[in-house]
């Protein structure tokens, strides 16, 4: 099984997972935000200019990454969370585009479309400085390149767990009830005491800080980015990932994220028509299940259990 | 997700001379599986295509020929830098390919490249014309001419012909190909002295270049240095000429494509490009490639095809030189591949394994491309 | 004095739809806001929970103006409300409406959700144990996993009354709580606004049913086209010759 | 050059309001975004360019075949992916914003298969015929363009008011459910909206392949994006906000490609729409705030 393909590919669904996660945090409280895949770029763009430029190490690059993605979440998020439904779901698809034509334009430090090159690798790092100690993927009985691969997988899946584990415990609380409050009602949330533009932008930035986060870790997966990776494109597919999963439960975009990446590697020969597929996925949804795949009822008969149970909404 | 027709590139040179095969002793031939990573679907699948067709009809030759047997294993990309990553990492670790040709892209490479170099599996690009490509490590190679040699040979020949003083630029600014395009622009139009009257930019999906060309005109520029693949190219040179911008137009190797004059029409005339594939060449072994190629499919091939042919043709002579099908031997007899003839003429690979050769310079007169001098 | 609304005008676009309005209520006192359509009583209540901003007026409580307060600051101080088209969160179960309702009387933020630590579960025990005893006070125990979107018309306005009282009010706002009941159930909801009474908690009420007014409050105030008409007890108002032309011009009107 | 600059963005802004007129058409009834407007002009493109390069069609005769093929696929949207939304319990607002998405993407590789990738020639005999003012060359595309961008907003004004109508009296159904009684058919209001919404893109894309030898599958997103920014920029579901929005994003775009740096031509449309929001949410003609409601 230590196939750095099928890791490569797990590890693929695992950054997707989070990206899946990023804008379910947002939509939580019933905001759509198009500008992920801009916040994604600023995360892998600042942590590849910190390796690559300032000679950082990648963890303080990831973290560096993760929170200016989250400081301009909480900027780009104090302004427009006046806006309601589509008008911040388009506002926040032109901030993707301006970041985008942004980093296109500012060579002196991203080097426009060509992108940035040689990013320091999640795995290959840590492999060197493993080595540095004398150790050798021989010793696990690995090739090297098994061992990056792994290594990158098993990082990425302690991130994700993690990640689940926390949002699944904040959903069940007082601070989640508030959030799906806001999304099924946002004046009577309020009325019922509940600050409704602190956890707005809280969760706004939080889907920032994520998406950035992921970013990031692309950058430290791929080796490789520039502004291409970081289009409208990236934004729909990003909102598929939800949309098709599941936008009202935890595990929603985690279904989403792992069904719509492994689906086009296991029918190689149709990805043809993957966007055909995607395309009518998002229609097909809204007429006949606007909640996804997974919602509330779905988990609680796959748990066999019988009723709407709240406590572990998560 | 659409990178479509951003690739559109350079080409490269191949020799690989077929008679210079050692005609000797008939031994057991020497079979490899190499892998291909090409984008077979989606938005850039026509480079695909062509890419595909000319392995595919090099392996044919070169198996029946007997010498190798070579086993193509074809992986779709999508032109996507993650699938690309995936494909490469199936050909490695799932199929235990002894080489690899592609990706289409060069934004794919960067991080395919890598990863090969990482696993010791040499990986030639047949269509990768960014600078920095076999920079990546030793394992990597490229026969595909990239814009740094291209661009010159065309802005050297057109300069001394037209006696150009004075150029306006224009490039595509958020595509890889265009903007390394425009950089080894700038910089021969700096080492030829000429005077850059405006650097103008556009987008991708622009349909109106009337403001960039309108202010263009007005600085009475010598010649327009246009880098952009030939989608935006034959728009802009039909938009030029119809506001009467006359001055010869020299483009990159993504600017060369018959498409152009299909769309620009009597617009494309004086484009001047530069390529490492001719297909009019008046040459016995291209004419031969050219037919045979139209028979097999239908159409002539452009310069992705005969990129590729080349390829597997120097992977072949890569291989009978290793001898047997193992990853180290089989990129030292690569990295020792010199003079070779194929059907983009005389190729050889400089100390760091990328392409030494000369480009045609062609320029589009009376509706077809014609070598220029 | 508990609530002052004081010299409240709101205009839309030109139109007023309250006019300097102004009465009190005292602690512990059950005041009846009665009224036409289109008088302007929801708009009063929207005023009163900051969910409009008055073109005029100042409201207090207790003493200190409500002025420039966002809606979920005046719940923490103690306005709770009923909405008359009920807008309860219909996707949530009935014990998680109530929870919400008892948002503004709990702390715990994110992180030591996430983390669990001691004082988030003692809290969160808390909630619910506060939230069971609501759904007993209104009749909805046993009810309390079922999605409010699938519960009955009138144990919907019940469950409202509920999530309202989580906030701990000290005055809460019911907006039509008997609307479209019969005379059982609007007897049940008497009775319950009277168990509310005697826990000290003072009630603005909005409602049409008459009789059930004339009944459960210790005043009124009528609207009509947004200015107060009339005060007093239910049998002042109830002779008042302003009040029944107001109603009987409405008859007609219809 | 100032002048010729002035005509290009003219051109240009003409071209980006009939775009966006058909956004605020939609919205102005429907409350909805139709992401899927720029792909029915990518159609309405192909569709013009075929009858021309193909049959040899005249240019009306190609507008009049732009205009029938995508008011038929305006039907198809509404029918498929509008209509079954609506009123639908747990949709939101957001449901149509992405059920339009999903036909954007359906329509864009639908016109892969069709057409191919890449950009086909759009060949026109008048295309080249001009006049000279002064020192400043028009062409007979750009007045016509210009033209039929006012004639455009003018039939819009009028169709809106009568729509509008409809809307309203839509809302009293909802309401009072009198809507039989007053004998208004408001599901015939809202399909010939999406429908004469949609022919309208049909005609700027048409406009565009004929005025820029452009047609290819990728057009639609970048004029779609720009479409939008625009009726955010003119004020929702406003007529003359779509034609002055249009005009000025033309003429911005042209200037600092002018005057300033091409490179950032692109983003003017997205900063103009984070900054109008900002300082003005309803855009520079919008009457009210977007409705808080959910």
């Amino acid at each position: 099984m230590i196939n750095p393909y099928y890791l490569q590919i797990a590890s693929f669904i695992l950054i997707n997972i989070i990206l899946g996660l990023s804008i379910y945090i947002t939509l939580s409280t019933g905001q759509l935000s198009l500008g992920n895949a801009g916040f994604m770029s600023i995360g892998a763009y600042t942590s590849a200019l910190l390796t690559v430029k300032v000679g950082l190490p990648m963890v303080a690059g990831i973290l560096a990454g993760s929170l200016l993605a989250f400081l301009i979440g909480i900027l780009i998020g104090i302004p427009t969370l006046r806006l309601q439904g589509v008008y911040l779901a388009i506002a926040t698809l032109g901030f993707g585009e301006v970041v985008r034509v942004l980093f296109i334009n500012w060579e002196s430090l991203t080097s426009g479309a060509v992108g940035i090159a040689g990013i320091p690798h999640l795995g290959r790092t840590m492999l060197a400085g493993l080595q540095e100690r004398g150790f050798s993927s021989e010793q696990w009985g690995l090739k090297n390149n098994e061992f990056i691969s792994l290594t990158i997988f098993i990082i990425l899946l302690a991130i994700t767990v993690l990640l689940l584990a926390f949002f699944s415990r904040l959903f069940a609380s007082r601070v989640g009830r508030a959030f799906r409050a806001i999304r099924l009602d946002e004046k009577a949330a309020e009325a019922m005491g509940i600050h409704t533009t602190y956890y707005k932008i809280l969760t706004f930035s939080m889907g920032a800080l994520l998406a950035g986060f992921a970013g990031a870790l692309f950058a430290h997966v791929t080796g490789y980015i520039s502004p291409a990776d970081f289009t409208y494109h990236r934004a729909v597919e990003i909102l598929v990932f939800a949309v098709f999963g599941g936008s009202e439960v935890l595990w929603g975009p985690v279904f989403g994220a792992l069904f719509l990446t492994v689906m086009p590697e296991m029918l190689r020969g149709m990805s043809e028509y993957r966007y055909f597929i995607y395309g009518t996925i998002l229609v097909v949804m809204m007429v006949f299940r606007p909640q996804g795949v997974l919602d509330q009822p779905l988990l609680d008969r796959l748990r066999g259990r019988r009723g709407g149970g709240g406590d572990d909404a998560a | 997700m659409r990178k479509i027709s951003k690739f559109f590139l350079t080409a490269s040179i191949l020799a690989l001379v077929l008679a210079q095969a050692i005609p000797a002793a008939q031994a057991a031939p020497v079979a490899a599986k190499i892998g291909v990573i090409s984008i077979i679907t989606g938005a850039g699948a026509a480079y695909g295509e062509a890419i595909t067709n000319g392995f595919k009809m090099a392996r044919d030759e070169l198996n029946a020929k007997g010498e190798v047997k070579i086993e193509l294993l074809i992986e779709d990309s999508s032109g996507k830098q993650e699938q690309a990553l995936a494909a490469a990492q199936k050909l490695i670790n799932s199929q235990q390919v002894t080489a690899i040709l592609g990706p289409t892209l060069s934004t794919e490479m960067k991080v395919v490249g890598p990863e090969a170099n990482a696993s010791g599996v040499p990986i030639m690009g047949t269509s990768t014309t960014a600078a920095g490509i076999t920079q990546i490590g030793k394992y990597v190679f490229r026969n595909s001419l990239p814009e740094s040699l291209a661009i010159p040979a065309s802005v050297k020949k057109a300069v001394a012909k037209y006696n150009i003083k004075s150029v306006a630029m224009l490039y595509g600014n958020d595509d890889v190909f265009t903007k390394s395009g425009f950089d080894s622009m700038k910089k021969a139009a700096t080492d030829l002295g000429l005077k850059v009257t405006t650097i103008e930019e556009f987008q991708k999906g622009q349909a109106d270049y009337k403001a960039q060309l309108t202010k263009i005109k007005a600085t009475k520029p010598d010649a327009v240095f246009c880098s952009a693949l030939y989608e935006e190219g034959a728009v802009i040179l039909s938009q030029a000429r119809k506001m009467g911008i006359n001055q010869p137009f020299v483009g990159g190797n993504g600017f060369n494509s018959p498409k152009v004059i299909d769309i620009a029409k009597e617009a494309a005339n004086g484009l001047v490009v530069a390529t490492p594939w001719f297909a009019d060449k008046n040459d016995p072994q291209v004419k031969a490639f050219v037919q045979k190629y139209e028979k097999a499919y239908g159409k002539k091939p452009d310069q992705f095809a005969a990129q590729a042919y080349d390829a597997l043709y120097i992977m072949g002579e890569a291989l009978k030189k290793a001898g047997q099908a193992d990853r180290n031997k089989m990129r030292d007899a690569l990295a020792g591949i010199r003079n070779y003839n194929g059907v983009l003429g005389k190729f050889s690979f400089d100390a760091e394994r990328d392409v030494v050769m000369d480009p045609n310079v062609l320029i589009i007169k009376d509706g077809k491309f014609q070598i220029f001098n | 004095m508990l609530l002052e609304v004081q010299d409240i005008s709101m205009v839309f676009g030109g139109l007023a739809a309250l006019r300097e309005v102004s009465f009190s209520l005292a602690e512990g006192e059950i005041l009846g806001l009665i009224g036409p359509n289109g008088a302007g009583k929801t708009t009063l209540f929207n005023v009163i929970t900051a969910f409009l901003t008055p073109t005029q007026g100042e409201v207090r409580l207790a003493g200190k103006p409500l002025t420039g307060l966002r809606t979920s600051r005046i719940t923490e101080r103690g306005i709770c409300r009923t909405f008359q088209n009920i807008r309860l969160f219909d996707q949530m179960t009935v014990e998680e409406n109530v929870m919400v309702g008892r948002h503004c009387r709990s702390r715990a933020g994110v992180w030591p959700s996430v983390l669990r630590t001691g004082a988030q579960q003692k809290e969160e025990g808390a909630i619910r144990e506060k939230t069971r005893e609501l759904l007993s006070l209104v009749g909805l125990t046993g009810h309390d996993r079922e999605l409010a979107a699938n519960l009955p018309y009138g144990l919907q306005r019940r469950l409202e009354i509920a999530r309202a009282l989580a906030g701990e009010p000290r005055l809460i706002l019911l907006d039509e709580p008997v609307a479209g009941m019969n005379d059982q159930e609007t007897a049940e909801i008497a009775a319950l606004i009277k168990k509310i009474l005697g826990f000290g908690i003072t009630i603005l009420l909005i409602e049409h049913d008459m009789s059930m007014v004339m009944k459960v409050c210790d005043r009124l105030v009528v609207l009509n086209f947004g200015e107060k008409i009339a005060e007093g007890t239910p049998q002042e108002i109830q002779s008042d010759p302003l009040v029944i032309e107001a109603y009987l011009g409405r008859e007609e009107g219809e | 050059m100032f002048f010729e600059q002035l005509i290009n963005g003219i051109t240009l802004g003409s071209i980006y309001a009939i775009v966006a007129l058909g956004y605020t058409l939609v919205f102005g009834v429907l409350d909805i975004i139709n992401m899927a407007h720029g792909e029915i002009f990518m159609f309405g493109a192909f569709v013009g360019m075929l009858l021309i390069s193909y049959f040899e069609a005249p240019v009306l005769l190609a507008l009049g075949g732009a205009v029938l093929v995508t008011a038929a696929m305006g039907l198809l949207l509404e029918r498929l992916a509008l209509r079954p939304l609506r009123g639908k319990k747990g949709a939101s607002h957001l449901a149509s914003l992405i059920s339009t998405i999903g036909v954007s993407i359906i329509l864009e590789n639908l016109a892969h298969h069709l057409f191919g990738a890449g950009n086909k020639p759009f060949p026109t005999s008048f295309a080249d015929a001009s006049f000279t003012v002064g020192s400043t060359t028009v062409y007979l595309v750009q007045v016509i363009i210009l033209v039929i961008a006012v004639l455009l907003m003018v039939g819009l004004s009028l169709w809106l008011r009568k729509a509008k109508a409809g809307k309203a009296l839509r809302a009293t159904a909802e309401n009072l459910e009198t809507a039989s009684l007053l004998g208004i058919n408001t599901g015939r209001i809202i399909v010939s909206t999406v429908v004469v919404a949609s022919a309208m893109g049909g005609i700027a894309g048409v406009l565009v392949g004929m005025a820029f030898n452009y047609v290819n599958n990728q057009m639609g997103l970048p004029m779609g994006l720009k479409g939008l920014a625009i009726i955010i920029l003119g004020g929702m579901g406003s007529v003359n906000g779509a034609m002055a929005g249009g005009l000025i994003l033309g003429l911005a775009e042209t200037f600092v490609v002018a005057y300033g740096n091409s490179g950032y031509r692109d983003a003017i449309a997205f900063v103009a729409i984070i900054v109008i929001l900002l300082i003005r949410p309803q855009g520079i003609f919008g009457q009210a705030l977007p409705e808080a409601k959910r």
